[in-house]
């Protein structure tokens, strides 16, 4: 049984509880142990860093403090504050003046950063801790011939040079592959989904959003798979106002890739916070059978 | 004993007399031990400045020479040179570089000042410790061995077999011809690459000075210049080479096809027992076990059955020969930047997207599609390509250096496409345009008015996600037009990857096993990068063509050519001198640790077991000195650069400063 | 202000690779600290630990040993041999106190005037800033027995 | 005499150290630009803006819309032939305006970055409802009518909070974030 220090994220108290859901049900069926980081922190977003540098780096500092406290390498669910905490956490352990100022702040806190932990998204804990012969087997609900849009979306490869391949990754498609389903050849699969453009210049962001379902659309995927509350909200919440901007119509439901596992491994689909889409994922449910 | 020592401080007109007080100097230098005569001179290196020494040398007796000038690598074989016509033996002689080392390092007049007599007085304490030493001739056997078959082995070949030399030549290939046979035409002159090869390649094969091993490859070379052993594996072919007429029924009656993945590039096929082109040299075919009915399922052997002059031996064993070799001249060429490597051009998952060798191959008209441009699909003619410049080059990602030839051949790409598909639109995505050579810019040009579309800006992405319309079914080029500034996305039939070139993936080993060094390319290293761009740091081994970095045809065969200079010289001289600098151990003090055995990387080193000692070989030593460094019962001696010598040239040199903390004896 | 101390450093320069890296920063005419005084040896690999412990006790006050990069010694690898030796040679410093910046390895090709000159003036600073070497205080502790014999023997053996 | 640092340097200053190669190792290749998902939507491509930073366009640079336009996608990032961190430099002339205010007064970019800022400052989590007003009107009627709806339909859904989340050490975290940069609130 392998624990993590579990960082939520704020998207996940509410936009994105069916995330946490899913995340909490799917890892305990896999034996992972989920310890929610106590009075986590916002982590700043992508949008701290365009105030100010020093505070984003504190604000994850807290957290990074906290996980090592507990003791635990650090989980994040979504990819913007996963890249946060993964850089914040390389930069302060590699940058000891960088390391200094955010400890004179920490110590407020009775916090200190000493650089003993990593830092993991959701999904590479399914990768390397539980791994896709494991998950294999645990399934039980194959999503037979489900064919699924695996979204990687941005942060959760990039700017990681060092990742296996952030140009081309098979990570998801494995996942995929290994809960019976069929991950769908989607060019887009590394595109932005315009993240916070939505709010600042929305006509940019659709222009993506839309991009990205009609890629979807080209290669028949029943559902798109993603790893990321904010790709996910971009993706859904808003296909019906593209539908209107572009007269199109997009009926494409979006889920998490966690709520997919789930539905193999035979979890039930409320447990998993499936019913609360603007886009109804129903017809999904219908694909995960118990081999005859 | 006391030796007679004569300092000569050189102005270099005011190079070093500009900041350094060369009377104060030379006047210093005068007055300290074992300095019998101290003089200055405006030009040291001139006839004059060299009669002082030989004058001096007869007139007072001296015994020992320190010249201050400019570097040794300069001049240390003029003054030499000076010192031996003086009659004294030339390596009782010092240089103390007082130019580039200061002169030129410092604006500073009196720290120079000061460094020069601390330079003058380390090679005054050393020279005093010089013993007199003989170079050490050695016999240059007359054979050369050339590694690679490609066009700048090929030249060097020729040149130095034409001049009655006798060349050994190994190719890794069943064939030799390099990547020259298979190009189709080759820039900017267009003439037919074969047209022009093809010939070269039968005078090799038929030359009486040349020795030609194909399908084989050096394993080992031992020695040093002048007599080297090469051991070279022969791989074996299953052909008995004697009996082979090169009919090719065996080739013909082969019931097995495979996909030629090195020749044709994956875009046809070839028999289990083969040939890889037409033209090959030599005419025996190569049969490939992997690939072969017989030796998978143990029956077939129809070429063997059919060979008229039962040349087929499915019992051949790999040769092992051993030839002794004068000089070697590597000519290994390069590999193809692969490019897969850039995911983001979707080479192997989007099929219209082509490397530049698989185009070359299928504009070829005696290659896979006889020289019809058609698309994977085999037939439909694409109305439209993109050419990406580039690709693998000058990125920090893949390789930061340019890769030299590909704009040209891009170049030439287009220029095919508008001849054999005239309505087709053509796209050149590049960085810039270098066309340095002659005729090059030229034929630019010539493709500005053919109306080749020209986009400056490399490629970011190539999709088949369509969003506009007329982009469905077609591939994305989408990359930024910067002299306009604008995103474009452009839709095309086909797109030609210019791959760059890449050092040979086993350059590395290939240069340890000839003792030189190559750069962090993996590119051969030159002893000079201006100067002598065809020796290596190793005496006797010479290289020609893109095993020295990226080059067009033209300068390979420049290169081979000048290599096969250099060889002949050597061969014509019979002899060379070489530096006395060598390492000797004395038995007496030799305890038999051994350490020194493992740390020559010449192996020039024996144990003798009887006696428990360790003895150089000094034909084989290079005189590095690591063994003197490493000896820990102070048995071995390197010659010129010995212990005393250099202990007190350090005393020497720190002759202002050894008060300031010298040790109480 | 009082005259500022000028360090001597000896640099064992490889013939192929380093000492031809400051003719080129000569030739180039690149401004740099003259205190380093070369000495030209065939290879770094030929720099035995015992000169340069002469160096520092002859009254240098930093020595520095320049070869050529790893992969690209004329001798096949003369250098690593170099760097074998010389991290032996710091462990042994360390035990006499002397401080770490006062010998120093870099690899600077013959193309590489500039790494050479950058080397040798970043040299010079760090050891104007230690302030000079008293072989006497740090090493001898005032008597005159010297270590050093014994020393190069365990570098060597350890070498192997 | 010290030299008035040129623009490119002051925004290099403001890379962070591990952001990689400063900015005039730039080849203007346009790998960059040919790659971003928004370059059309830019006044300049980021190529040309950091043309324009190297030739000290200061005035030009930080009036541009392009930096406030960057997703942080950073597949310029990782395909700069020179390994410039681009969306790194984004950031850098965000933090840069927002610092002097130079930025072009009706756009939505910085304040709400502000705002999303001082937000999370006052609670410790961010709270998307708080948000909304900052941006909410620089919407036309028909876009204020969607956003009104998608935010109704999340409510009713249940993926909208109706109370702002709080952390519980609250005094001591703004101590901390008044450690870095002292705000009067806290």
């Amino acid at each position: 049984m392998k624990t993590f220090s579990y960082f939520p994220g704020c998207s996940l108290e509410k936009m994105a509880t069916s995330y946490h859901q899913s995340s909490v049900q799917t890892t305990k069926a896999l034996d992972i142990d989920l310890q929610e980081l106590e009075d986590w922190n916002c982590c700043g977003a992508t949008t701290y860093f365009h105030v100010d540098e020093l505070l984003a780096y504190t604000l994850v500092g807290r957290n990074l403090a906290m996980a090592e406290k507990a003791g635990h390498d650090l989980v994040a669910p979504c990819s913007a504050c996963f890249k946060n905490a993964y850089f914040a956490n390389s930069y302060l352990k590699e940058d000891e003046d960088l390391a200094n100022h955010i400890n004179y702040a920490l110590a407020q806190d009775n916090l200190q950063f000493s650089g003993t932990i990593q830092v993991k998204h959701l999904m590479e804990v399914f990768v390397d801790d539980v791994g896709y012969d494991t998950l294999q087997e645990r399934v039980t609900h194959p999503l037979k011939d489900l064919r699924v849009a695996p979204y990687y979306g941005c942060q959760i490869v990039r700017p990681r040079k060092d990742h296996e391949d952030v140009e081309n990754p098979r990570f998801f498609e494995e996942l995929i592959t290994a809960i019976g389903a069929d991950p769908v050849d989607f060019a887009n699969r590394l595109r932005c989904c315009g993240g916070s453009l939505l709010i600042t210049s929305r006509p940019a962001a659709f222009q993506l959003i839309y991009e990205l379902l009609l890629n979807a659309q080209h290669s028949q995927a029943d559902v798109i798979a993603t790893a990321c509350p904010l790709c996910q909200t971009n993706l859904e919440c808003y296909q019906m106002q593209i539908n209107q901007e572009f007269g199109t119509d997009f009926k494409i439901p979006v889920l998490y890739f966690t709520q997919l596992i789930g539905l193999a491994l035979g979890l039930p689909p409320k447990k998993l916070g499936i019913g609360t889409e603007f886009v109804s994922a129903d017809h999904i449910l219908t694909f995960a059978k118990e081999p005859a | 004993m006391s030796e007679k020592v004569g300092v000569y401080v050189c102005h270099c007109g005011t190079n070093i007399a500009g900041t350094v007080d060369v009377e104060e100097v030379s006047k210093w230098a005068g007055e300290q031990p074992n300095v019998v005569c101290s003089r200055d001179y405006k030009f040291m290196c001139s006839s004059l400045g060299q009669e002082l020494i030989e004058e001096d040398i007869k007139e007072q007796g001296l015994t020992r020479i320190v010249v201050a000038a400019c570097s040794p690598h300069m001049h240390e074989k003029t003054f030499r040179g000076a010192t031996e016509r003086g009659g004294l033996n030339p390596y009782l002689f010092e240089m103390a570089n007082i130019r580039e080392h200061n002169s030129w390092a410092t604006n500073d007049k009196e720290a120079a000042t000061q460094k020069a007599k601390a330079l003058i007085d380390a090679a005054v304490e050393r020279v005093i410790h010089h013993q007199p030493l003989e170079p050490i001739p050695v016999e240059i056997n007359p054979t050369t061995l050339i590694v690679g078959g490609g066009i700048a082995g090929i030249t060097a070949a020729l040149e130095l077999a034409n001049a009655g030399n006798h060349v050994v030549m190994v190719e890794r290939e069943p064939s030799i011809g390099g990547h020259m046979a298979q190009l189709d035409k080759t820039f900017p002159t267009l003439d037919c690459s074969a047209c022009i090869l093809t010939p070269k390649m039968v005078d090799v094969g038929q030359h009486p000075n040349i020795t030609l091993y194909t399908w084989s490859e050096v394993e080992d070379i031992s020695g040093y210049i002048g007599n080297f052993k090469a051991t070279v594996r022969k791989k074996a072919r299953y052909v008995i080479e004697e009996l082979c007429t090169g009919c090719g029924i065996c080739e013909e009656k082969c019931p097995r096809k495979v996909v030629d993945e090195v020749f044709e590039a994956g875009l046809a096929q070839r028999k289990a027992i083969y040939r890889p082109f037409p033209q090959a040299v030599p005419k025996y075919p190569v049969l490939d076990p992997p690939n072969c009915t017989y030796f998978e399922r143990g029956k077939c052997k129809a070429c063997q059955i059919l060979c008229p002059t039962g040349a087929i031996d499915f019992e051949q064993q790999d040769e092992l020969i051993e030839i002794p070799v004068g000089n070697v001249i590597l000519a290994t060429g390069y590999d193809l930047f692969d490019s897969k490597r850039i995911p983001q051009y979707g080479y192997g998952r989007l099929a219209n997207v082509f490397t530049s060798l698989e185009f070359e191959r299928m504009v070829n008209a005696s290659g896979p599609t006889g020289g019809s441009i058609v698309l994977r699909d085999g037939e439909t003619v694409p109305k439209s390509v993109a050419i990406i410049h580039c690709v693998g080059s000058r990125d920090n990602n893949y390789h930061e250096y340019c890769s030299k030839v590909c704009c040209m051949y891009s170049l030439k790409f287009a220029h095919l496409v508008h001849e054999r598909v005239p309505d087709a639109e053509v796209y050149n995505f590049y960085l810039d345009i270098r066309t340095p050579g002659k005729g090059y810019e030229e034929f630019y040009n010539r493709l500005l008015e053919e109306g080749t579309h020209f986009i400056r800006g490399r490629a970011a992405d190539i999709t088949d996600a369509a969003r506009l319309p007329g982009e469905e079914g077609k591939l994305i080029v989408q990359a930024e037009d910067t002299l306009i500034g604008k995103q474009r996305r452009v839709p095309v039939d086909m797109v030609i990857l210019s791959a760059g070139m890449e050092a040979r993936h086993d350059s590395v080993d290939v240069s340890l096993m000839f003792g030189m060094g190559c750069d962090f390319n993996g590119f051969f290293t030159e002893r000079h990068p201006k100067l002598d761009p065809i020796a290596t740091m190793t005496e006797g081994v010479f290289i020609a063509g893109a095993c020295q970095g990226p080059k067009d045809i033209p300068d390979s065969v420049a290169q081979g050519a000048a290599a096969a200079a250099r060889v002949g010289g050597l061969i014509s001289q019979g002899t060379v001198m070489m530096e006395p600098v060598r390492a000797s151990i004395n038995k007496e003090a030799c305890s038999g640790c051994r350490i020194c055995n493992d740390l020559c990387p010449y192996n020039a080193i024996i144990f003798h077991e009887d006696q428990k000692v360790s003895e150089v070989i000094t034909a084989l030593c290079q005189g590095c000195g690591t063994c003197v460094a490493a000896c820990p019962s102070s048995a071995i001696t390197g010659a010129h650069f010995t212990n005393d010598q250099v202990l007190s040239e350090i005393e020497g040199l720190l002759w202002d400063v050894r008060e300031r903390q010298a040790v109480p004896a | 202000m009082s005259e500022q101390f000028e360090p001597v450093i000896v640099g064992f320069l490889c013939n192929w690779c380093s000492y031809r890296a400051a003719d080129l920063a000569g030739t180039s005419r690149m401004k740099y600290a003259p205190n380093m005084r070369a000495i030209r040896v065939m290879c770094s690999g030929r720099v035995d630990p015992q000169f340069v412990l002469k160096a520092l006790r002859e009254g240098a006050d930093g020595v520095l040993i320049a070869g050529c990069h790893p992969g690209e010694c004329h001798y096949v690898e003369g250098n690593i041999k170099a760097l074998r030796r010389y991290i032996l040679l710091k462990r042994m410093l360390k035990q006499w106190g002397i401080e770490p910046e006062r010998v120093q390895l870099v690899w600077a090709s013959a193309s590489e005037g500039n790494v050479l000159a950058d080397a040798v003036d970043r040299m010079t600073e760090e050891v104007r800033a230690l302030g000079p070497l008293q072989w006497r205080k740090s090493v001898l502790g005032g008597n005159g027995h010297q270590p050093v014999a014994a020393a190069e023997v365990e570098v060597k053996v350890e070498e192997v | 005499m010290v030299k008035k640092p040129t623009f490119s340097e002051e925004v290099a200053n403001l890379l962070h150290a591990s952001h990689g190669e400063p900015l005039k190792t730039c080849i203007q290749c346009g790998t960059c630009s040919g790659t971003c998902p928004v370059a059309e939507f830019m006044d300049y491509t980021p190529r040309r803006l950091i043309a324009m930073i190297n030739a000290n366009l200061k005035e030009e640079v930080l009036e541009s819309n392009t930096y406030w336009y960057c997703a942080s996608c950073f597949q310029c990032t990782v395909r700069c032939p020179s390994e410039i961190d681009i969306a790194g430099l984004m950031y850098a002339l965000k933090r840069y305006s927002i610092w002097k205010h130079l930025y072009d007064e009706d756009a939505v970019g910085p304040v709400f970055s502000e705002t999303f800022v001082k937000s999370i400052l006052r609670s410790g989590r961010s709270y998307e409802p708080v948000l909304a007003p900052t941006y909410i009107f620089s919407y036309g009627v028909r876009e204020f009518l969607n956003e009104a709806h998608t935010a109704t339909t999340l409510m009713l859904k249940g993926r909208l909070p109706i109370l702002p989340p709080r952390i519980k050490r609250l005094d001591n975290f703004k101590k901390m974030a008044n450690r870095i940069i002292p705000m009067g609130e806290a």
